[in-house]
């Protein structure tokens, strides 16, 4: 049994990684030929294009609003999550009744 | 006859570990606590177990006494 | 038979443990309660191997009879070193809390509630 | 001598942690050395019977105090009367990964943690710790294990409180004790409910005497629920990033190995004494399944809204617990089947488990030792305050993408391998599970991203850059160089321990 | 959520009560209850012994030559446990002295363990340092009983260990010991680990047949003497290495548990520096 012969693919690592490192080579080759070596990296040229916006603050996006839009879409459940998990020490022994009554229901077939 | 010696020492049991909960001042309810203690070293001295009831003496009623009492030294008295 | 009274005790003192964890909201008064709670357990090992009418497992003060019946050993050895696991564990719980207290100035835990991971 | 390993392996780390309070007081070089030298005498303790073991089947049987320690029973008894210790594969697999690792982290912890007197109590925490994860991987006494489980958990909640200055270590700390305190109190209330039945501990004994009766129902849930609590299974999860977060880098790399022990502890009770009836495995499985999905998704979820860097690898480690559950789970529910799906798939799932185990542990550590760095370099655990840390410090960036790429499960890293085996297996099991696994893996490399772009990216900090010293650099190195290794030539390692694991799982 | 719980509570009581009526009841504990005497000596009898503790309670006496079967059971039979414990005291010392580092390293005594005005009055009389101190020699030396007799009458290395380290409370009561903190910490330390030390050392001396043996209790002379099976007055030098380890344990408790009092009252009563109040 060959529990790495998957289905679509042979699981070849070497040459996986022969291929990953021929790209590199690739693309390094291309950017010495077609990139110009005398990139400005005085001026503005090296800062990110921010919207055209020159306040130096706002050039770097905060870790908290990276995913904005997902958290701000699944705030329903991320407030369920919250009301749930209160992280306090009666928290633990709460949900730790909770899942030991749960199992023994489960396990000695109470429930069916 | 052993029957009743259990019945009188559980029951004094239940109430002490009750009243080591019930009380707001933590230093009584250490006090109750370490009745509780005592009371069990004489149920672990009728259930023939000499050994244990010693232990549970020096430790569960006097040393466990005795950091809870500094704890609550170094903390404050009542729950809030 | 009838000495079923201390499994009974046994539960009610776990039982009374339990609550007391999940309605207490003072760090000691928690600790007090697994105190309580272990107490139990070490209850119902004892209590597991009692027999009746048996004397405890120390051959120096037996009878000098032909049976003697005895109760049994290996809860007794357990138990000695449950409580002082107990023990332990009590002292470093006691430990924390006087840290906490101090950092914090308050044991209770709703004063005590953590970081909000989600706003 | 070999005969005499499995008590070994627990009593070396002992006799060093009480010698190093008397060496410290005198030398404090000497007593790191003392660590050390015992770390590496139970690493090679554990590669050298591993041939014996791996090779040739054997199952190494220790009775502690008897006059033949590996003869199981004495005099003619049809049960034993001491405490028994035992190594077969599947124990070995956790004692081999754990050795190494652990020397990892404490080469680790010698530069990083800062010298003081202070430091001598940290070693000898540190070591007994490890003593404590050796007693609960070689025991195979219920009650020895309940005692080895006190050991690891007092000596990691003291460490997670190490920086007790700071405002929220001592109440990590006592939650983490608190946790313990539950988890150890039922265990042990599950150990009598056995004892009551059968007069036994020995976890051999115990499982040919099983009967499945109503008592032996509530002690295996009894043993199992609390197992699964100190490996932080959701929705029992909450103490982990709360502990995790506040304790020094290696000890957070170290409280996640022993909650992968733990993890050990649960598979192995739930294995032996679950698999005697099939009405008690196949829910077992199914739940173990359903927590795993839960575990997947509710930590991967909540790890993608942290701020705090260590919050959020924690999150993860909840996280990754779920395939393993996934893998254990799916194996476990077709085990009794007696059809021919467990040789399908059943097995392959576990081998994917299995092998996720020492791949999480591997990368997990290399992540929470660079979260170490970055909180060292930045003062700060929030990840809206750094930025910019690839600027000065290559090493550590390129050392921490390769953990965030095989965490996400990007082929060439070990993580692709555990991961794809996982997915393969549990797809035909039933394909939702692979989907839902699928889109958590996705999510995690989302995560994994957001830290990458925000810590290292961005703009060069004011800070001036720091040179980490050159013990934290190699044993950074050293599992980064694992990682790959695993991920490149996966064969070697499924071949020669893991395999043999399962076997000895199932047929145990 | 909290309704839950409550639910949760009354479905694991019951099911704990169901399960206590299917437990064989107490008093009537598994296995046979007998135990034979008479028996021709030195043998190991195993006829009708059918669980662990019917064995040591058969033949425990035989094998250990110790009276007290749950002295032979802790150190013997099950003394890995045993060394796990005793190691787990020991984590918890070192645990109390790292947390309490800046508390201990402090030089701003607010009053060598006497507390501040106003929570409790200064005791400090002739009679109560003398009276405790007297007390103190007493239990001390009731523990050292316990510790030497374990293997013949109820007590032994942990029991003792206790009993000596609850009269160390009384020394703080009479103030006798704070006023010699850090000598006291380091002589008490240095005890701990020599007792885990020996513990360990008589361990690993056993080796060459296994960890922990009992390698005295197999020679016919010495620790090894022959003692009459059944109901007798015992030996105090007999049943092999157990005296031995029960000092070694007992030496530990007590300096370990006394340890852990003195710190935490010692701590209780400095004002630490490094406090972010």
């Amino acid at each position: 049994m060959n529990i790495l012969q998957v289905e679509y693919l042979h699981w070849a690592p070497l040459f996986w990684l022969g291929i990953f490192i021929g790209l590199a080579v690739v693309v390094v080759i291309i950017g010495k030929l077609f990139f110009r070596n005398d990139y400005n990296t005085v001026d503005q040229q090296s800062l990110p294009f921010y919207s055209g916006t020159s306040n130096s603050l706002l050039q770097l996006i905060t870790a908290s609003s990276l995913y904005w839009g997902f958290k701000h879409t699944l705030d329903a459940y991320f407030l369920m999550i919250k009301r749930l998990f209160i992280s306090d020490v009666e928290d633990f022994i709460q949900w730790f009744i909770i899942i030991v009554a749960g199992m023994l229901l489960i396990l000695t077939g109470v429930l069916w | 006859m052993m029957y009743y010696f259990f019945l009188v020492i559980s029951i004094a049991l239940v109430i002490t570990a009750l009243l080591s909960i019930y009380f707001r001042d933590l230093l009584a309810a250490i006090v109750s606590y370490s009745v509780f203690s005592l009371v069990l070293t004489v149920l672990y001295f009728l259930l023939d177990a000499p050994d244990v009831a010693i232990a549970e003496a020096g430790i569960g009623a006097a040393l466990t006494t005795c950091i809870f009492v500094i704890a609550i030294r170094m903390t404050r008295r009542r729950e809030e | 038979m009838s000495a079923i009274v201390l499994y009974v005790t046994f539960i009610l003192l776990l039982t009374i443990g339990i609550i007391a964890l999940l309605f207490k909201r003072n760090l000691i008064k928690i600790v007090l309660a697994f105190n309580i709670l272990d107490s139990g357990i070490n209850l119902f090992f004892i209590a597991l191997g009692y027999r009746e009418n048996a004397m405890a497992p120390i051959f120096t003060p037996a009878p000098l009879d032909s049976v003697i019946t005895m109760v049994l050993p290996t809860p007794q050895a357990l138990i000695l070193t449950n409580i002082v696991i107990g023990f332990a564990t009590t002292a470093l719980m006691l430990g924390v809390s006087v840290l906490t207290y101090r950092n914090n100035n308050t044991l209770d835990t709703r004063k005590l509630r953590g970081v909000e991971e989600y706003d | 001598m070999i005969k005499h390993v499995p008590v070994l392996l627990v009593a070396i780390p002992l006799l060093a942690a009480f010698m190093i309070p008397m060496i410290g007081m005198v030398n404090r070089t000497a007593r790191t050395v003392v660590g050390v030298i015992a770390l590496v005498m139970i690493l090679a303790a554990s590669y050298y019977i591993a041939g014996d073991i791996l090779v040739h089947g054997r199952i190494l049987y220790y009775m502690v105090g008897s006059s033949n320690p590996e003869m199981l029973t004495e005099h003619g008894l049809t049960f034993p009367i001491r405490i028994g210790l035992k190594i077969d594969p599947f124990s070995l697999f956790f004692i081999i990964m754990t050795t190494t690792l652990v020397l990892i982290f404490y080469v680790f912890s010698t530069q990083y943690i800062e010298e003081n007197e202070r430091k001598n109590y940290f070693t000898v925490l540190f070591i007994t710790m490890v003593a404590g994860m050796m007693g609960l991987l070689v025991a195979n006494d219920l009650f020895t294990f309940f005692v080895f489980l006190e050991i690891l958990s007092i000596s990691s909640a003291a460490l997670v409180a190490f920086r007790t200055e700071r405002k929220h270590p001592p109440y990590a700390g006592y939650k983490y004790m608190f946790v313990s305190a539950v988890a150890t109190s039922f265990f042990l209330l599950g150990v009598a409910f056995l004892y009551a039945q059968y007069g036994s501990f020995n976890i051999d004994y115990l499982k040919e005497a099983i009967r499945g009766t109503l008592l032996d129902k509530i002690a295996i849930v009894l043993l199992i629920i609390p197992l699964a609590m100190k490996s932080g299974v959701v929705p029992m999860h909450m103490w982990i990033p709360d502990t995790y977060s506040e304790a020094p880098a290696p000890i957070s790399a170290m409280v996640k190995l022993g909650s992968l022990i733990c993890l050990y502890g649960l598979f192995r009770i739930s294995f032996s004494f679950g698999m005697s009836h099939a009405h008690v495995s196949y829910p077992l499985g199914v739940l173990f399944i359903v927590f795993g999905i839960l575990s997947m998704f509710v930590g991967v979820t909540q790890a993608l809204v942290q701020k705090d860097v260590k919050r959020l690898m924690a999150f993860h480690a909840v996280s990754q617990v779920g395939y393993m559950l996934l893998g254990m789970g799916v194996g476990l529910t077709v085990v009794k089947s007696g059809d021919a799906s467990f040789a399908l798939f059943g097995k392959v799932a576990m081998i994917g488990g299995l092998l996720h185990v020492v791949n999480n542990a591997l990368y997990k550590g290399l992540l929470f030792l660079t979260s170490g760095v970055m909180v060292r370099h930045f003062k700060t655990r929030n990840l809206d305050a750094m930025h910019g840390l690839a600027h000065y410090d290559v090493f550590t960036t390129v050392v921490f993408m390769i953990a965030a790429l095989a965490i996400s499960g990007i082929p060439p890293f070990n993580g692709f391998v555990s991961k794809i085996i996982i997915y393969e297996s549990v797809f035909q099991y039933n394909p939702v599970l692979t989907l839902i696994a699928i889109f958590v893996s996705i999510l995690t490399l989302a995560s994994f991203m957001k830290v990458f772009y925000s810590a290292f990216l961005g703009m060069p900090s004011s800070r001036r850059p720091m040179e980490q010293p050159v013990l934290v650099k190699c044993s950074m190195f050293v599992l980064a160089v694992f990682i790959v290794v695993i991920g490149i030539y996966p064969q070697g390692i499924l071949k020669a321990i893991i395999e043999p694991a399962v076997n000895a799982l199932i047929n145990f | 959520m909290r309704l839950l719980s409550v639910v949760a509570i009354v479905i694991l009581f019951g099911f704990l009560f169901v399960g206590i009526l299917h437990l064989h009841p107490v008093g009537e504990a598994l296995g046979n209850s007998e135990v034979l005497q008479g028996r021709p000596e030195l043998g190991i009898d195993i006829n009708g012994v059918s669980t662990m503790d019917d064995y040591f309670l058969r033949n425990g006496q035989i094998e250990t030559k110790s009276n007290n079967i749950v002295a032979s059971v802790v150190f013997d039979y099950r003394g890995f446990d045993t060394l796990g414990e005793a190691t787990v005291l020991f984590i918890v010392v070192s645990s109390i002295s790292m947390l309490f580092f800046t508390f201990l390293k402090s030089k701003s005594i607010v009053s060598a363990g006497v507390p501040p005005a106003g929570q409790f009055p200064k005791i400090e009389s002739r009679v109560i340092t003398f009276g405790s101190f007297i007390m103190y020699i007493m239990i001390l030396s009731f523990g050292v009983y316990l510790v030497v007799h374990g293997h013949i009458s109820p007590g032994g290395g942990f029991q003792g260990g206790s009993v000596m380290a609850s009269a160390t409370a009384l020394l703080l009561i009479s103030f006798l010991i704070t006023r010699h903190m850090q000598r006291t910490r380091k002589i008490f330390s240095f005890f701990e680990s020599l007792g885990l030390t020996i513990f360990i050392g008589l361990g690993f001396a056993g080796i060459t047949i296994s960890f922990l043996y009992n390698f005295l209790a197999h020679t016919s002379t010495g620790f090894g003497r022959i003692i009459a099976f059944g109901p007798n007055q015992g030996y105090l030098i007999s049943a092999g290495i157990l005296p031995l380890l029960s000092l070694a344990v007992g030496i530990e408790v007590f300096f370990g548990l006394s340890l852990i009092v003195v710190t935490l009252f010692h701590v209780s009563g400095v004002k630490d520096t490094n406090s972010l109040r």
